[in-house]
């Protein structure tokens, strides 16, 4: 593993873009609403692993995600 | 691991008020950590509009004060007048800056003051529900265009930074979009631009960031990106408008990235 | 000391430059253009910041910047250019933001004429924008007290952060008087909220949006009791010949002037008048103008307009003492015969005497 | 005391200057005194004129309803004006371009071809001062020199010469009357 | 009769435009932007014009512009907006131009916040812009008030030649309540003045500018006997249980309302409460209020503000009753239950009852 | 003989109130002829400005509705949307037009209203006592400019006419000068012209007017004239710079005549 | 009589339509009626609230204090209002998605799995309409059929169909009680 | 003589646009003041024939001049 993220999961507010742009698939949509009515993103079961490029992040409006990278 | 990735420093750690996909926030992170690499927390006053992005001193953890709706190119100005060493910036929404602020953007610009202008446009007023703004596009439907903007009675979109570059006195005009990591980092290269222009005392300048608001579109985020790319960006053509320590208009370049 | 002939715009101008302010910005407009004029002039040649503003909204709004920076920043104007400046102000007063602003009152409503007048008292005590604030307003009467208020002027604006007027009319700005310029007291306020950058330390923000009606609420009461404040301290007046006087005139600047004027005749004539003069229009010399009427039954309210001031005089005294109101607006300035006439009209049948 | 004085005449012929240096000597020689000048755009075109109150009190108002002088430069303002002095006062009038008699017959009345001893001075410009000097005399409260030194004041750092030919100005319209 | 459920600002502009309103140009401020949004369907629907000016200021200056051609004409904003448009309705007032304004209020100074407020008494009242003139102010409390005080606004408007303003607050424009639209009066009035050009007869001009001082001070005392003339005619308000009441709220607008939830209560309580409630703010009730107080000594002045129309009422009694004054500014709207107590600790001493 | 000059039928026999030399009688007399030549007295309305022609109505016999300062395009935007069969002009002067009203300029114009804008253009604000202006030439003395207008602090001169014509929906632009019976003739063929557009429904036109301000200037009459060809006109050329049933720009004559 | 319902939920669930369509019923069925909904930006992301008041006289404020009937659609709701309902009022949950039990013991719970039954109907946006069937059974002041009409008349000229969904979503939630 | 003039000598403001454009010199500086303080011009004794081109017309601000041909 090169990458990895986090999720500030009480700033997501489910736009998505992260998703569009991850290039490996590593994150999913979520299911579980947070105390302000959104469903955070998840790491994707089924994904890629995470290289760190930070595009999730660079696309994120709510700084939900920081990435860490070895 | 090493975190490649966080707010930036000089943010208050704020869960944004912002719609779901909206462009400010982007737009302010980008603000904060040009602020950060250029160390200059400490020297830099924002003025925030009334917009959407009023409560942007919850963010941004730097000396800022609110000015009246369209009025902060004329608190900017006298500012900087006064603290000529200090980074003198107004955050400004398109019904702000081309609406009621108008005549404030014109003239400050004209004046050349020595100052940056972080323009939002966004098509739309955000902040009171969906309105027209003078950047509305030709038959978007609005809350106040219901039957999608005429030019008859509203007139064609405002296009701000060809008119700003236009002036004389202005240094630097770019716009961006915020629709592709490309487009972002674009953005974030023209803010630093800007600021470094002022710093270095060559005047006034003027970054437009096209941004999405998908809460009045009424489109999901997603599609509010698409319909930047394939539409608006069409009547805002991205690209360098003025540039007086480089070439003077560079290549219109019609899609992000 | 150094008596010089100055016309008011220009004594208020240099009140202003020697009381430390270095920032003008404003719109030209009759009858007040020599202070833009001026300022353009010597804040240019004495290190200051002039700028001719598109328009007074911006004006007000670059007085509002220059303040909010730590400068000390005034405006002027006359009665239309105030009329647009008013979302400002009301903002500076949410905002505290210390300033001066100048209006020298022409003949209105609209655009009315050039002429002096005093039709715009409710507007600049009432506080001609919206929600609940005050401004201090002072009115001069004399070309000294333009200097002296002008420069007071500055030092209350730093003491309560809020902005200040002064209200003089047409006639006050271009009329000359020998002046002499006091030393302006040192400027000794606490800046610590002025927006120069947050340096190593706490960012700071100057705001109105308070979003929350409770805590809005609570800033609401707050900027009461620094008006209550305001009421108590900074409230002054002239009583003049009211020792042994049998009615008052109350009147402000220029109408003043001339009731003085009135006053000698009436005494002349055997009628024992005397002059209420409020220098502080907001505050009101309301305590002081109730004691007079624990002697005096007479009010006689002169204003160059219809009757704004009157209304503060029925406030004060509640109906403990007779008030006639006597208007003059649209430009008129009465000679000071004229004003003795009327009112010998009114009381010679005994009454006030 | 309360003196009033009126100044009038086209724009151009000096009129706001002889107020100012009116009010600045009576200043100088320890009087209490207004200056009032016509102001914004009706000076345009028209004719100007301004008013000068010296007393020793506190002034109330500055703007003359009956002056006891009146210093007429033209043949309109003569119309215009001559009503508005008080019986038993003065008409001052530059009779070189004032053909005009004054109809007011309780006033007192000096003409003063001024434009003439101006011209005679070699500018014509000084013919405000030549009937400053007559009214000057006849007002009989500022001294000479006061007035002179005023002129001098106001005038700046005008070239020597030109002080001096203002002081003669002065001269002759004070020995005319 | 056909009752609708709609919210206050759709109703204001529905009652607008049964009225025969034209033309509107607004900018969007909230709480009133379902005003130009309605206008913005409805009279592009329905064969009017509407614009979204650039600017509040632009906004009041169409109006002037389409009420000057004959058009009955509108605009609508919210405090700041309303601040802004001072010059132009100082200018209407002068031009004698009739049209509707209308303001929700929110909190304030400033910027402040969207809630209901009743901040902007003394600007609308006491004429926010500059000169001697007033414009008739109507203050609604309920939906249905508000479709009817629109209707008459427009007709006071060209009775009076005159702006009228519509004073309501962030509550009455976003609260839905079951509503009638009446059928408006048909719009009889002498429009000679309208500029249509001057056909093949004379010219017509429409000015405030009046450069003579005397000519100007007629037409200003002209003005005044204008608004005397309004003030005895058009003067209104509601007396609500006063009949046996042992003491009277006085409160206009949701004040209003709240108090009438509040006097239900003290009523049960033993506290034999009544409401005085003005409709229009100018001319002020005071003949009314006056009469009202040959019976009632106390009375509460409840406002949502700091204390502004607490002066109308002083100035109407002039000391004949006593005055107490409650207010909760910033966009506070307290509960019948909460005014009620306060009501209820003020008077219990027996002191009202 | 017979009569071929006098005062147009549309106007009131009054004597002008402007200074000697001042071309705001001759713009307005131009308006009478071409009043009186499209026989159009009953059906216009005009909105002169606060500044000197404040007093338009004293000469012009035409209905006419006076505008707080800077806001006549706002005024004639509703009336002539309101009476779309009059026609309606303002007259402005260039700290009306491009200061104070910059906005309502801009927006009137970028809706392409169908009025039509007489622009008085004196490098000066007249009325007041000659201020600088947005027009007011780099250098040129001012009383509130006493040191010449300097770019740093005041900005290079607005030029309306070519601002006005790069916004998509106007109709007409041009500029003249007053300097020359060639000029005077040429600036009333374009005011006809501006109204002729109106009445066809082509939109928005505006006539820039270089006028001659001798007071303000500090100039004789004939000195101003010739300071008007020698200097001014090489700030502002003359020429017609939009004329959408026309060439869109003709070639920018620098000289009248 | 005054009864006041507060409806509580994201945007998006059709929060402001509940209010509405009560607000309307009642007035339909000859009560007074005030509708009160949140309004501007504060809406935005947050939850949107908004509040009915029935009487059988003019009613005084709009804006509940202690309303008697809380609908809440989902869990920050509840936290936020639950305290807010007077004693002895009554809460309606959506518990599709309502997890949390209310803390107040005062008041009593009605929890009606909403979600459930309209995805059942194949719309899960009628959640809203099926909870609106259960609040109206309890506030037995307003006849079936009222509330129908009126649903039908603010929907206007919606799909028969779709009318039809929501008669149904209606039914389940009123016989749910 | 094919044309001729005639002076509103009240409305002359003495600005002399005229004199600077009248081709034949017909037109020349007066010297007595009107009551307005003006000098309006005269006809210039000295000077040709008025023409009746109507260029002094034209070019002057204050309809001061009329003018007649044949
Ligand atoms: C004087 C005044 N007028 C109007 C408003 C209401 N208002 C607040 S923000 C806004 C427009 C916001 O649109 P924009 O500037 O495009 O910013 P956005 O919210 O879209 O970022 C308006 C009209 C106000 N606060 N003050
Ligand atoms: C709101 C307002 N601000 C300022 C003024 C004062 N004022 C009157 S005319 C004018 C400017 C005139 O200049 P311009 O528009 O160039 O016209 P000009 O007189 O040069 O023809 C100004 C500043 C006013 N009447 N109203
Ligand atoms: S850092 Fe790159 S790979 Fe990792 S989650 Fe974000 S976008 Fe995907
Ligand atoms: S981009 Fe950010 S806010 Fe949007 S879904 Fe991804 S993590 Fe959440
Ligand atoms: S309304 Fe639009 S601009 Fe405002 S926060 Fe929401 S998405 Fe962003
Ligand atoms: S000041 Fe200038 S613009 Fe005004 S009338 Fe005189 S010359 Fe004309
Ligand atoms: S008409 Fe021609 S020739 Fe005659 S005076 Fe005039 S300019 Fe001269
Ligand atoms: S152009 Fe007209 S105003 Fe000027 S001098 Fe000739 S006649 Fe007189
Ligand atoms: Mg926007
Ligand atoms: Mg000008």
């Amino acid at each position: 593993m090169k990458g990895k993220i986090t999720i500030r999961e009480e700033f997501c507010k489910e736009c998505h873009y992260c998703l569009a742009v991850c290039p490996t698939g590593h994150i999913a949509a979520g299911a579980v609403f947070n105390s302000r009515g959104y469903r955070p993103i998840v790491i994707n079961p089924d994904g890629e692993a995470c290289t760190g490029c930070a595009l999730c992040a660079l696309v994120c409006p709510d700084i939900a995600i920081e990435v860490y990278r070895e | 691991m090493k975190n490649i990735f966080s707010k930036p420093k000089c943010f208050k750690d704020n869960i944004f008020h912002y719609c779901p996909g909206c462009g400010h926030s982007i737009a302010h992170r980008l603000l904060g950590e040009v602020i950060d690499e250029m160390d200059i927390r400490g020297i830099t006053v924002g003025v925030p509009p009334t917009g959407c992005a009023v409560l942007a001193y919850n963010y941004l953890d730097i000396d800022m004060i609110e000015a009246p709706h369209g009025r902060g190119p004329a608190m900017a100005t006298a500012m900087k007048r006064v603290l000529p060493d200090r980074v003198i910036f107004t955050y400004q929404g398109d019904g702000d800056l081309a609406a009621i602020g108008i005549a404030e953007s014109f003239h400050a610009a004209n004046r050349g003051e020595n100052i940056t202008v972080i323009f939002i446009n966004n098509c739309v007023y955000g902040m009171t529900g969906g309105q027209m703004a003078p950047t509305t596009l030709l038959g978007q439907k609005t809350t106040t265009s219901p039957f999608g903007r005429g030019a008859t009675s509203a007139g064609f979109p405002v296009k701000v930074s060809e008119m700003i570059s236009s002036l004389g006195r202005t240094a630097y005009v770019e716009r961006c979009s915020l629709t592709s990591p490309a487009g972002i980092r674009k953005t974030k290269k023209a803010i630093k631009k800007a600021i470094q222009y002022q710093m270095d005392g060559i005047g006034y300048s003027l970054v437009e960031i096209l941004s999405p608001c998908p809460t009045n579109w009424k489109m999901t985020p997603l599609e509010s990106l698409k319909w930047m790319d394939e539409v608006m960006v069409k009547e805002f053509p991205l690209g360098v408008f003025k540039d007086v320590m480089g070439k003077d208009k560079e290549e219109v370049v019609t899609h992000a990235g | 000391m150094n008596k010089v002939l100055m016309q008011g715009n220009h004594v208020i101008a240099e009140a202003a430059i020697r009381a430390g302010c270095t920032f003008y910005a404003g719109y030209p407009i009759t009858p007040q253009n020599e202070i833009p004029e001026y300022m353009s002039e010597q804040l240019e040649k004495r290190g200051g910041v002039f700028i001719q503003a598109e328009s007074e909204v911006a004006a007000i709004n670059m007085v509002a910047g220059a303040g909010a920076a730590g400068a000390r920043a005034m405006t002027s104007s006359s009665s239309p250019g105030i009329s647009l400046k008013q979302e400002g102000i009301s903002s500076m007063a949410a905002c505290e933001i210390p300033a001066l602003i100048v209006n020298m009152m022409r003949g209105g409503p609209g655009l009315g004429n050039i002429r002096p007048s005093q039709g715009d008292y409710f507007q600049a005590t009432r506080g001609g924008g919206h929600g609940d604030y005050r401004i201090i307003v002072l009115a001069p009467a004399s070309g000294q007290e333009m200097a002296d208020l002008t420069m007071a002027a500055f030092d209350l604006a730093d003491q309560y952060r809020s902005p200040v007027m002064i209200l003089a009319d047409g006639m006050m700005g271009q009329m000359m008087e020998p002046v002499v310029f006091r030393e302006p007291k040192p400027r000794n306020y606490d800046t610590k909220y002025a927006m120069t950058g947050a340096g190593t330390g706490k960012s700071k923000i100057i705001k109105g949006l308070i979003l929350d009606p409770y805590e809005m609420e609570e800033n609401n009461w707050r900027l009461a009791r620094k008006y209550a404040r305001i009421t108590e301290q900074e409230t002054s007046c002239e009583s003049y010949l009211t020792d042994d006087a049998t009615m008052a005139i109350v009147a402000y600047g220029t109408a003043a002037r001339v009731a003085k004027g009135a006053i000698k005749r009436l005494r002349a004539d055997g009628l024992k008048a005397g002059l209420f003069r409020p220098i502080s229009l907001w505050p009101y010399p309301s305590v002081a103008l109730r004691e007079l009427a624990e002697r005096i039954k007479q009010f006689f309210v002169f204003e160059m307009s219809t009757g704004q001031m009157v209304e503060d005089v029925h406030l004060a005294l509640k109906g403990s003492a007779d008030v006639v109101f006597h208007g003059r607006p649209g430009g008129v300035v009465p000679t000071p015969a004229e004003l003795a006439n009327v009112i010998y009209r009114q009381y010679q049948n005994g009454k006030a005497r | 005391m309360l003196v009033k004085t009126v100044f009038a005449g086209f724009g151009g012929q000096g009129v706001l200057m002889m107020g100012y240096s009116l009010a600045h000597s009576a200043m100088s020689a320890g009087y209490e005194v207004t200056y009032m000048p016509t102001y914004g755009a009706e000076v345009r075109g028209g004719t100007a004129h301004c008013t000068v109150a010296i007393g020793d009190e506190e002034i109330a108002s500055p703007i003359a309803s009956q002056p006891e002088y009146l210093v007429v430069m033209n043949g309109p303002s003569l119309a215009a004006f001559q009503s508005i002095v008080a019986p038993g006062g003065a008409i001052f009038l530059n009779s070189s371009i004032v053909n005009e008699a004054p109809r007011r017959n309780d006033v007192e009345v000096y003409k003063i071809p001024a434009v003439e001893f101006a011209d005679r001075l070699g500018n014509a410009k000084t013919a405000n001062i030549v009937m400053m000097g007559a009214l000057v005399k006849k007002l009989a409260i500022i001294p000479q020199e006061t007035f002179l030194q005023s002129i001098e004041a106001i005038l700046g750092g005008r070239k020597k010469s030109a002080l001096e030919i203002n002081r003669r100005a002065f001269g002759e319209g004070y020995n005319y009357l």
